[in-house]
């Protein structure tokens, strides 16, 4: 089926960087038509902002534009936006659903195209005015629903449907721009994590789809993290980490332990020496039995968990797997079951008030949404969880009838902590909206600190922050488990970050703790837990 | 034929609460009044012929996502002016209501323009921003009706001016459009009065609304009305689509404020329009409307119901309690019950079915977590 | 370099006290410059200004803790007019008299007011995100029921009950021989004698005042500043989001049944039926111009925006009368209230979440 | 080219609609006319008022009017035919019919019944606007 002429689409050493840090550099590759290739690459690799490149997204613009070209079928092309890269005959279907859901399948895979028939109100009033042709419209969603080989109730409400059906509504929308001759036909589908959402039978037929489309000559490029369905579909993989292709080969015989090994293999920078930590004979102060949290888009099903006292333990796994449930599932933020035991003594689930009580705190990952009173001075940010769990910076009239918030002392641990964490402000009255992401989590951290926990769970403390801020906060964590003896529970989908500061490294993968092994172990061995392949126990 | 358990009845009934709850008032109130079928179908038919057309304006905001458009009164505004400017005039009957309409739509326009810009700034709470701004125009309209007509705006008929020189009086005699509309050919059926022309006119436009959700702009606003985000992906200029949907509104009650007033007969200048938004909205909600849904079907049940009860309780609270000044207090009160019970209804069931969504997935996991 | 600088400052203080403002603040300031040439007495207007900024004061101080804890504008306040009302019709029933009656009208008011405020917040909890629309209708619907209320509680003080039947309450009830001028007339200070300063009002609104800034810096106050401001940081704080609000509500409801009560002693009149039907939104505008916006509110916004609204109220009628010979000041009192609502629910503060 | 066909079809429904409001404006101006059975004195000439005169415009109910009698009668639109039947000394009965024009702008009108007997063709003698004398 691939005859060798020019190629459909072709990259040519394609280069980009953000404010700085290079995300791509050099990257070259080739699509044949009807070819369907496999891109693969850990979170952060570059693979997002290589298709962003490709559709031409405002974000590349905004931010300096890119280097290289992209080439289709031999012409230079530089797509303006993705309804310009669409009008092309370039189609992308995301992994959440823009699908309307009181309208009908039909509906939804022609919105904003519908076929209309003319209507003598449209000279006065606007072409708006046209009525829309009910048959048309059934007849285009049948075409490409066709095309994907399913057979789909096309006049059922998507708010009904099952999710395989939206996923295959999405990609009927996509398929049937052409259809109505509007754009050249499409010839080139990129599908960004479409089998995340479905279930096993789901995905099966929409791997076999993909495979109708491509003897049709559509060309695709398929991005999962599901390796065992790359290898079923694709003809060719490509292997992408820090913005580099590391392979760009046919996919028969490669197996998954080869793909898990480029993916996340690369030498462990420790500059601090890994301390030994006796795991046997510690007790464990954080006792997690079959947790299941409820959080949208990182739910956890079944989690397991046992944390040593004065350990820092680090929690890594792919996107969207479900580490970012277990603390906001345990801090009550997002409901919760199962039984969590925090130094003997069983915790009451989904009440934020009884785990900062016992003495756990929590630095959430979404910085600007949960962790800052952006309106609000860094004073307050810093005092304010002390302050109302332990009633710290308060001064006490009538026996504790009358409390009075404690200016001074206030100031005073926010000044402490700004020293400590070197957080470049101009005043502690500063509002927390005016600081840069990195003096942010600081202040998160502060907040934390300022609450002397026994326990802290930190969550992806170090993303979208520049590097100087990066090593700071890692060292502040550091010198408070060493100094403090506070056990830390750290949750990072960089894999490279929690290596270097925790004692050992639990997967999350698919909602379960997949195996939990020593920092100093070797990548791979990380990389296979990450895509479900068990490795034999540390411990 | 669907097995009608126990179930059904009880989910169909706390779907729609609030009629439920006024057929029961009615049911009560219509024996205790006294009043007989006869007075009680032709008082219907009038409220229906008089109060439709304008309630009728209230579907395609609500379709639009828009909520419940209390800026309507916007629109009567506008209508009450061109009966101004056609009484000056001294102009009558039908080309009377024809010409008022024609000056109506240009100012409705204007303001409904001004209206959905107003409500595109404040997306999330339409509802109370609409309601404010009616009561910000009714200023602005006293500036224009109480001072600019007579002095600024040239009005020739001495009898519509105030005695100090300019300012329109409080009330208007609209003596030369009185039940024009309604007289045309109206059949009485075992003594209760139709006035057939005015129901030909609001099937017109009801004829209208079936057809305008069939246009492309309809099934633009459906889109819009249930996700702003996909539609402007899609390609839909949302903020224009939401302008044009207040702006049909704002018209629409126009005119069936015209035919409102030419029912009544009488124009009291300054406050017959400020009540006509809250008496819509109720009516709407009564029958079985909510803020993101609505048919035609539930503008005629509510009008039906809402006036049942209004023309009701006044009597019914006289012979109940010896005070019909009761029934009046206790008609406004389920008045605005009416609107604030649904209102609460639709934000709760919204609140719940994003918590459906949350229980589904707890299923799943649940069943995942024993296999 | 020294007029740029203050230009910025000129226009950074403009920015965020906002154009609106300015225009009100410089139409006040004309009018009161105006008075003397059309003949309008300083004093006279001066003095009524400050009788009815005490009078209002407290209804507006009722806004700070519902905008406080994110539950948006009180639109619900006649619900705690009613509490008040309640408190004033059961204290004229048992014949208080002077002072005391006005005391035992607080006394009878507050049950109710926390009763309401309760059962009101249990229910703006329900409908987060839409609570201005509802508490609109919830204030009305109050009214409404309380007028059948009014018409059947069994009343019988000859001054309040209508008098050929005998039973249900008349529609305005004098406070004469109770509490009227009760705050008004203590210390109060005058100067000629024209300029009367109702000291006893304003000291009685700088006790509330001062409580509600006091209750703001206690440990419950800024966890209410915080729900408001972040509702889920402040559930991860560990503070419990719906009890925190339904004090807030219980406050605004407390305060409103005061306001009406201090607005009453100085009014001469409680007046019942529909009389609380529109009150909310002279409270709401006041607010408003005073600087606060959809979720955030100081005591400093209470007393400047209620002296802005309440002058211009005072104001235009007299002067503007004389200076074109029409009574615009309701035209006005309308587009300034309204317009001032208007402009705070379009600014791009997130709604209330 | 596409524009302007649209263009140029919008500007004629601006237009007809506009014409359209005129007529309806012309359809339905109301006027009321004084209909007046006095002595009347043209120029120079004085006439008699008549004793008994039927007086009829459009479909209306015909109206009779003594000597010395005013009556009022409004009537919609601009056209319209008046019908004046009255008896001379022996009793012989005449009809005059006259279709006459009358002025928009106008909204109360003068119909003096001895001026249009005695000239039916001289519109103005019988036909005047009333203006109130306003004691100024």
């Amino acid at each position: 089926m691939k005859d060798k002429k020019v190629p459909l689409l072709e990259m040519r050493n394609i280069s980009k960087d953000f404010s700085g840090n290079q995300v791509l550099n050099d990257i070259n590759f080739s699509i044949e038509k009807g070819e369907i290739l496999g891109l693969v690459g850990e979170n952060g690799a570059g693979k997002s902002t290589l298709m962003k490149i490709l559709f031409g997204m405002d974000e590349i613009r905004d931010t300096g534009g890119y280097g290289g070209k992209v080439i289709i079928k031999g012409k230079e092309v530089n797509f303006t936006s993705p309804q310009d890269a669409l009008e092309k005959g370039v189609g992308m279907v995301h992994q959440e659903f823009s699908l309307l859901p009181d309208f009908s399948a039909a509906e939804n895979i022609v919105l904003n195209r519908e076929p209309i028939k003319y209507s003598i109100v449209s000279e006065l009033f606007g072409d708006r005015m046209h009525t829309l042709n009910r048959e048309e419209i059934d007849a285009i969603a049948k075409v490409a629903i066709n095309r994907l080989g399913i057979n789909l109730d096309i006049t059922m409400k998507v708010s009904s449907m099952p999710v395989g059906h939206k996923q295959f509504t999405e990609i009927a929308r996509e398929l049937s721009k052409d259809v109505l001759g509007e754009t050249n036909p499409i010839e080139l589908l990129v599908l960004d994590e479409p089998t995340a959402v479905l279930s096993e039978k789901e995905a099966d037929s929409l791997l076999i789809a993909m495979r109708k489309l491509s003897e049709q000559g559509i060309s695709m490029i398929f991005i999962s993290h599901r390796l065992n369905e790359i290898i079923d579909v694709c003809d060719t993989m490509m292997v992408m980490r820090d913005g580099l292709i590391i392979k760009h080969i046919p996919i028969d015989g490669v197996k998954v332990q080869d793909i898990a090994r480029w993916m996340v293999g690369r030498e462990v920078s420790n500059k601090a020496k890994p301390r030994k930590f006796d795991y046997n004979n510690i007790e464990t102060i954080l006792d997690i039995k079959n947790l299941w949290v409820d959080m949208p888009g990182e739910t956890a099903r079944d989690i397991s968990l046992e944390v040593k006292k004065g350990e820092i333990l680090g929690i890594g796994g792919m996107a969207g797997q479900g580490k970012l449930g277990i603390p906001n599932g345990v801090m009550g933020l997002y409901t919760a079951g199962g039984t969590v035991f925090f130094e003997g003594s069983e915790l009451k689930l989904n009440d934020p008030r009884a785990l900062l009580d016992a003495g756990l705190a929590f630095v959430s990952e979404d910085r600007r949404g949960v962790g800052l009173l952006l309106d609000e001075s860094l004073e307050w940010n810093i005092a304010f969880t002390a302050m109302q769990v332990q009633d710290k910076y308060l001064k006490k009239y009538l026996k504790g009838f009358m409390t009075w918030r404690d200016s001074k002392a206030i100031e005073k641990v926010t000044h402490e902590y700004i020293d400590q964490l070197e957080i470049k402000c101009t005043s502690s009255k500063q509002k927390a909206k005016e600081l840069s992401g990195g003096n942010q989590q600081k202040i998160c951290l502060a907040k934390a600190f300022a609450l002397e926990p026994k326990l802290l769970f930190v969550s992806e403390p170090t993303r979208g922050i520049d590097i100087g801020a990066k090593s700071l906060v890692l060292n502040a964590l550091r010198k408070y488990n060493r100094e403090l003896g506070t056990t830390i529970v750290i949750i990072s989908s960089e894999l490279e970050e929690l290596r270097a500061i925790s004692d050992r490294i639990a997967i999350v993968t698919d909602g379960r703790i997949e195996g939990i092994l020593e920092a100093s172990k070797p990548s791979e061995d990380f990389g296979l837990l990450m895509i479900g392949q068990k490795v034999e126990e540390a411990i | 034929m669907k097995k009608i358990t126990f179930k059904s009845i009880k989910k169909l009934i706390a779907n729609n609460l609030v009629t439920v709850l006024f057929l029961v008032i009615c049911g009560f109130g219509i024996p205790l009044s006294g009043y007989s079928a006869n007075f009680l179908i032709s008082g219907i038919i009038v409220r229906i012929s008089r109060n439709s057309f304008l309630i009728l304006s209230l579907l395609i905001p609500i379709m639009a996502g828009m909520g419940l458009n209390f800026g309507m009164v916007l629109g009567a505004m506008a209508g009450q002016i061109g009966l101004i400017f056609v009484t000056d005039w001294n102009i009558v009957g039908i080309p009377a209501m024809v010409l008022a309409i024609i000056i109506s739509i240009p100012i409705s326009i204007l303001l409904g323009q001004l209206c959905g810009r107003i409500l595109n700034k404040a997306k999330g709470r339409e509802m109370v921003t609409a309601y404010i701004l009616g009561f910000f125009m009714n200023g602005v309209y006293q500036l224009v009706v109480l001072y600019g007509m007579g002095s600024i705006i040239p009005i020739k008929n001495t009898s519509l001016v105030l005695p100090r020189g300019y300012g329109i009086r409080n009330t208007v005699n609209l003596i030369g459009i009185r039940q024009s509309l309604d007289s045309i050919f109206n059949l009485s059926i075992f003594g209760i009065k139709i006035p057939l022309m005015t129901f030909i006119v609001i099937g017109v436009v009801c004829v209208f609304i079936v057809w305008f959700r069939k246009t492309k702009l309809g099934q633009d606003m459906r889109a819009v009305g249930q996700d702003m985000d996909v539609a402007a992906a899609a390609g839909i200029q949302v903020e224009h689509t939401r302008i044009v949907s207040i702006v049909i509104s704002t018209v629409v009650a126009g005119i069936g404020m015209i035919i409102y007033l030419q029912n009544i007969g009488t124009l009291n200048t300054y406050n017959s329009h400020t009540q006509i938004g809250m008496f819509s909205v109720a009516a709407i909600l009564v029958g079985g409307a909510s803020v993101s849904k609505a048919n035609i079907g539930n503008v005629f049940l509510g009008v039906i119901l809402f006036h049942l009860m209004f023309i009701v309780s006044p009597m019914a609270g006289k012979n109940l309690i010896g005070q019909a000044q009761l029934g009046e207090y206790f008609r406004v009160f389920v008045s605005y019950g009416v609107i604030t019970m649904s209102l609460v209804l639709y934000e709760m069931r919204k609140k719940r079915e994003n918590l459906v969504n949350a229980e589904k997935l707890k299923d799943d996991q649940g069943d995942s977590n024993e296999n | 370099m020294e007029n740029i600088k203050l230009a910025d400052k000129i226009k950074s203080f403009a920015h965020d006290f906002g154009w609106p403002r300015i225009i009100i603040a410089l139409f006040l300031l004309s009018l009161f410059i105006m008075a003397p040439f059309v003949g309008v007495n300083i004093n006279t207007s001066l003095s009524d200004t400050f009788n009815r900024f005490g009078m209002n004061c407290i209804m507006v101080l009722a806004m700070v803790p519902m905008i406080h804890s994110g539950c948006g504008l009180n639109f619900g306040l006649p619900l705690g007019i009613i509490a008040g009302l309640l408190g004033a019709t059961l204290s004229l029933e048992f014949n208080f008299v002077g002072g005391q009656s006005f005391l035992m009208a607080m006394a009878f008011a507050t049950p109710f007011a926390v009763l309401f405020g309760w059962a009101y917040g249990k229910l703006l909890n329900r409908v987060k995100g839409g609570e201005m629309m509802i508490a609109t209708y919830v204030g009305f619907s109050s009214v409404a029921f309380m007028c059948m209320m009014w018409l059947l509680l069994p009343f019988t003080n000859p001054t309040m009950v209508w008098g050929y039947t005998g039973k249900g309450l008349r529609t305005t009830i004098s406070t004469e021989g109770y509490y009227l001028h009760v705050l008004n007339d203590f210390l109060a200070i005058r100067i000629g004698e024209h300029f009367v300063f109702p000291t006893g009002m304003v000291l009685f609104f700088a006790v509330f005042a001062l409580g509600i800034w006091a209750f703001l810096h206690s440990k419950k106050g800024t966890a209410m500043t915080a729900v408001g401001s972040n509702s889920v940081f402040a559930r991860a704080s560990g503070i419990d989001i719906d009890k925190t609000r339904i004090l807030s509500v219980i406050l605004s409801t407390w305060l409103g049944a005061m306001g009406i009560l201090v607005y009453q002693q100085s009014f001469g009149f409680i007046q019942l039926y529909m009389g609380p039907f529109f009150m909310a939104l002279p409270a709401v505008s006041a607010i408003l111009i005073g600087g606060a916006s959809v979720n955030k509110a100081s005591i400093t916004n209470v007393i400047v925006g209620t002296f802005l609204f309440q002058g211009i109220l005072t104001m235009t009628p007299s002067v503007m009368n004389s200076v074109i010979q029409t009574d615009m000041s309701e035209v006005i009192r309308i587009v300034v209230s309204n317009g001032m609502i208007l402009y705070a629910l379009t600014r791009k503060t997130e709604a209330t979440r | 080219m596409k524009i302007n066909k649209r263009f140029y079809i919008r500007v004629t429904a601006m237009g007809l609609i506009i014409l359209f409001a005129i007529l309806m404006a012309f359809l339905g101006k109301q006027h009321t006319i004084l209909i007046d059975n006095k002595n009347i004195e043209i120029n120079g000439v004085e006439l008699k008022a008549l004793q008994i005169v039927e007086f009829q415009v459009d479909k209306q109910p015909a109206l009779e009017l003594a000597k010395r009698d005013r009556l009022k009668t409004l009537v919609q639109g601009q056209t319209h035919t008046f019908i004046i039947t009255y008896a001379d000394e022996n009793w012989e009965e005449f009809v005059l019919e006259k279709k006459l024009k009358v002025p928009f702008s106008e909204d109360m009108l003068i119909f003096s019944i001895p001026a249009f007997i005695n000239d039916i063709e001289d519109v103005d003698n019988y036909l005047k606007p009333f203006i109130i004398k306003t004691i100024n």
